[in-house]
């Protein structure tokens, strides 16, 4: 028998596979293409204390295999979250994990607070390129990633997931102030700082001139950042960065991810996760692995 | 809703760099409504990354026949145009279309490849005019034609019809309709908005954004939408439009 | 008439295409495809003091868009370089640029020393992310950028470019520490550090485990750098990273490079240079630009 | 020398997932040696974005047409076998070659695609032995017999020729020969190595390694090559390889 269980930092999944916040809305629009009680679980568009409305369009841009995006924290605020949105959710048999962005900490607590357990864990989004007035800020310094996560996780009911930015000269660094802290779980990478321009008006292509690089192009850099804190910390990561098929997700997991998400191919292909879910199913039978743990982190490095 | 794995019929040049795409999609010609449109892979592989969004241009309902109309502007519709046969990744239909009010006297009006989408909606009308402006070559006239009181052509060249702006023609006749809708270049259909307007015309704008997943998940299609009271907030292109009320849209952005 | 002349810190070029370092050995294979005369300049394998045999291979994993390489700095040292090497670059009309790599910054030191004049200019290699013992430990932080660059550009008798590592927090503080200590020029970027798996053997495709990614799949990080630190120095820029084809080269002058490298991509067409030149040159006439300095950093920021 | 766009002349499967391409090039038809390689862009656009390296297998000098063999692999060699007509981008000849030396008592030792490259090398010896090792299905032997006086067949599942490994076969009769050709598996390249070695017969072999470049300019395609005292350096497969001396070669990277 097969099992595909993970838990990660306390929260339980079916099997390692959930979705990127920020592509995935409320879960509503691909609950038309499956059902959603298949996924390890859910993690919802990036939540603020109040609504908010985001960048000016253009806020995409395609790139060279992947995608550039600016679209600002977009959300209608964490209360109108779960008054309207998570009901919709919660008539799933899948977690669902909040992804909160603030602009002080204590924007930070107060959001973690208002949550309760009304989730079933929180990912602290620390790492949004899109916002001035804070997200990555809190990510690239060692001291701020400590004191953030401290004080959020005094107020978090439920496993505290901490979200890293890609964009900092040693992410191991980062991530062992994010454990010190208290963090259940790491997930990475949020996306690379990029920019595009069209020569023809030339103008920057997104409206907010630089935006977050993601997609199959940024896998080599997310792979090599999920190995190198998997061999540092102690606690359960969730990779993503690129994964478009179970090939990609057994190589996050090969690499020391607990868990993966899949974000932007989920609109290329809308049942990407659940054929990822079904791949990494036969991989292990055919390797004759009856746990994760069974190849989870085993790559015998030269 | 599923996408769908959809058979190609055809794939042929209808002008210089414009293209009629068909393919078989039972379900997708039982759905669609006119100004929906589709979500295409335009290839295997990871390059071009994203789909492309481009607006239903015929329904056949009877044979299960969906096509479209589209115009080579970069790498995923130049590698659209390279298929011949087999099979394609559609997701659609897609989007909310153009209201389809009856009783009243409409006009279609569209520029270049904002045409496409506005002769399912001609189709579904039982009394409509059509304002078709092209740069140069003209297609599709004729099937306008077939559905339509009257058809007014553009050309900037002169080449076809009257040389100018079709909205230089629609401002002579404004008065004659109800409803307009529109489909085109953002100029245009700015100046279209404004002479409906002054004139006291119900307008629909089908609108064009940059898309992701097209399907209301990734809010990166976002178009300023007014409300009652003065206020903006931003929809989705993708799921709350691409269709608008004209009086809705803020054009800013 | 167009003019495609543009002045590096002091080193002046017929044009402002380059081949990116280590992409393009001593040139003597390129030689056999056109005339390298037609360059902006060639810059040849990074250096070091003595010879390298550089890393075991496998040494290069192909990934979506891009690739990574763990060559290691295999040359034959600055000594046999200036005795075997640079003899056939000198038969052709374009100015050579040395990039050199060092364990300490003595070594560093000493290579300028002995590079002398011999070359046209010398690009500092701090930022090489697949040597242990020194290269990107150079690149990453301001006092050390800084002292490295105060310190060869003491023995430095040619312009001296410095190039920045992307693997960093805040890209602008370094450059800036580089401009500060005396570069005359900066060329950006150097690989991303990436990883690739084989899930079949369960390996790490790199012998060397993690390599340095390149290709178009880092371009909107490479553009957004380039247009970052654009803004903040004085001295001129070599951007590169992606470029393939002049569309590319275009979007990195008008986010504010003075002279663009290729790398990666003289692999795919080895004419590459040349096409990029000469669709610059379309791209000016068409634009009615008679020079670069009528395009380079001009974009309209929304 | 440049890279050319040459006409596909056919490309078609001649084992399971194993197929021949023959293209058009009288410089390189004219040019080739016996072991080099092409460096082919296997599409356009930037997915896979490097060249792969794949040995000539056949040179018709006077049609000016060379023929390449390959085994699908990843999406590479895929992408290459969907190419029906038109043209591709090919770089070469590349590499060094077999030596051929004439007035020896000759054998080549081919594994599964790593036979292709030796059918040359055949062709230009008057005194040459094949051995030629599948896992199950065969192809090209009747090549072979056309240029070789004895033609040793083996496949794993001994469907064809003798049940085994090639090996096995060239160790009966390996007294008999001046001088080994080799190209296929590792594992099969070492043994052909030991056996050779150990009977005191000159061998060499065609190493495969990735490639980038595929020109000597980025050195990724390192192998460590012994030097008469006993030291080794690294040099380029693709240009001063891919075929060396095989007591030149350690093997163990
Ligand atoms: C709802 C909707 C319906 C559409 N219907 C049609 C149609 O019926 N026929 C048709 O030919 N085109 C239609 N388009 C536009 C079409 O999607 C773009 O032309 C196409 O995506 C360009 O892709 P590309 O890879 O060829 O070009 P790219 O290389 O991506 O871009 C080339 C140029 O196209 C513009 N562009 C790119 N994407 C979009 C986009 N999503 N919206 C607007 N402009 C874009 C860019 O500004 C750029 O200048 C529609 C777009 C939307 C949003
Ligand atoms: C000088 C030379 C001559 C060759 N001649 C032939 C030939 O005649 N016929 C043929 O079928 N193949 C030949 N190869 C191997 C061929 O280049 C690879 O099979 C091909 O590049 C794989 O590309 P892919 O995209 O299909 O597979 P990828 O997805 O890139 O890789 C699939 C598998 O192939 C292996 N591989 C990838 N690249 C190489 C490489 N350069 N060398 C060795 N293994 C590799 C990988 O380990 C991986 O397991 C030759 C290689 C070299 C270096
Ligand atoms: C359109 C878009 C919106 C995103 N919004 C968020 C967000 O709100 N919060 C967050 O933590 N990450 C956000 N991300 C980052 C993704 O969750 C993910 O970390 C990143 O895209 C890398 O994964 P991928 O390459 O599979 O997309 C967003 C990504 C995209 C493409
Ligand atoms: C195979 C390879 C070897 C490289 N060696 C060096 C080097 O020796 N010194 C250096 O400064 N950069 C080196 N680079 C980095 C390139 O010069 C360049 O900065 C980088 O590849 C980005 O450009 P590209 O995407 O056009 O390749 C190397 C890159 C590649 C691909
Ligand atoms: S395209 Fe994703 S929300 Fe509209
Ligand atoms: S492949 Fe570049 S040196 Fe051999």
């Amino acid at each position: 028998m097969l099992n595909l269980e993970v838990n990660i930092g306390g929260l339980r999944l079916k099997n390692p596979v959930m979705t990127a916040s920020g592509t995935y809305g409320f879960g509503k629009e691909y609950s038309e293409y499956y059902d959603l009680s298949q996924l390890g679980a859910v993690v919802v568009k990036g939540l603020t204390l109040k609504p908010r409305e985001g960048n000016k369009a253009p806020r995409i841009a395609e790139t060279p295999a992947g995608m550039l995006n600016s679209v600002g924290l977009q959300n209608p605020g964490v209360e109108a979250f779960l008054e309207h949105e998570l009901p919709f959710l919660r008539k799933y048999n899948t977690p669902v994990i909040a992804n909160i962005a603030g602009n002080t900490v204590e924007e930070y607590c107060q959001m973690a607070e208002k949550l309760g357990s009304q989730v079933d864990a929180i990912e602290l989004n620390i790492s949004c390129p899109n916002v001035k007035e804070g997200g990555v800020a809190f990510g690239t310094k060692c001291d701020s990633v400590y004191n953030i996560t401290k004080n959020v996780k005094q107020f978090c009911k439920v496993p505290l997931i901490v979200k890293l930015s890609p964009n900092v000269t040693d992410i191991v660094e980062i991530a062992l102030s994010a454990e010190e802290a208290g963090a259940d779980s790491l997930s990475l990478i949020n996306t690379l700082l990029g920019m595009a321009i069209d020569i023809n008006s030339r103008k920057p292509i997104l409206a907010n001139v630089v935006g977050g690089l993601s997609g199959p192009a940024v896998k080599p850099v997310a792979v090599r950042m999920v190995y190198q804190v998997a061999k540092a910390v102690n606690i359960p990561i969730i990779g993503m960065g690129g994964i478009s098929s179970w090939q990609d997700a057994v190589e996050f997991i090969l690499a020391g991810a607990d868990a993966v998400a899949v974000g932007t191919y989920n609109f290329v292909n809308p049942a990407a996760p659940i054929e990822i879910i079904e791949g990494i199913k036969k991989y292990m039978d055919k390797n004759c692995y009856k746990n994760l743990s069974d190849f989870k982190g085993k790559i015998q490095a030269c | 809703m599923k996408n769908e794995i959809c058979e190609l019929i055809y794939n042929r040049e209808i002008a210089k760099s414009t293209f009629e795409m068909a393919f078989r999609s039972e379900n997708m010609a039982a759905a669609a409504l006119p100004g929906q449109f589709v979500h295409l892979k335009v290839n295997e592989g990871l390059y071009p990354l994203l789909r492309r969004p481009i607006s239903i241009h015929r329904i056949d309902k009877s044979s299960g026949v969906v096509a479209i109309i589209y115009h080579i502007m970069g790498q995923g519709t130049e590698e659209l145009s390279k298929k011949q046969s087999g099979y394609i990744d559609v997701m659609g239909p897609l989007g909310n279309g153009f209201p389809i009010i009856e009783g009243k006297k409409c006009a279609v009006v569209g520029g270049g490849i904002g045409t496409a989408p506005l002769l399912e909606v001609a189709k579904n009308l039982s009394d409509c005019d059509a304002y078709l402006g092209f740069r140069n070559c003209t297609y599709k006239v004729e099937e306008f034609e077939k559905s339509c009181n009257k058809v007014y052509v553009t050309t900037e060249d002169g080449s076809v019809g009257y040389k100018g702006y079709i909205t230089e023609q629609l401002e002579k006749y404004i008065s004659e309709y109800d409803i307009v809708y529109t489909c085109g270049p953002k100029v245009m259909m700015k100046k279209v908005v404004d002479i409906c307007a002054s004139n006291n015309v119900e307008c629909y704008i089908s609108i064009e954004e940059r898309m992701g997943c097209g399907i209301g998940a990734c809010l990166v299609c976002a178009c300023k939408i007014k409300e009652e009271n003065g206020d903006w907030h931003y929809k989705k292109a993708c799921k709350d439009g691409p269709v608008f009320n004209a009086k809705e849209v803020l054009f800013d952005a």
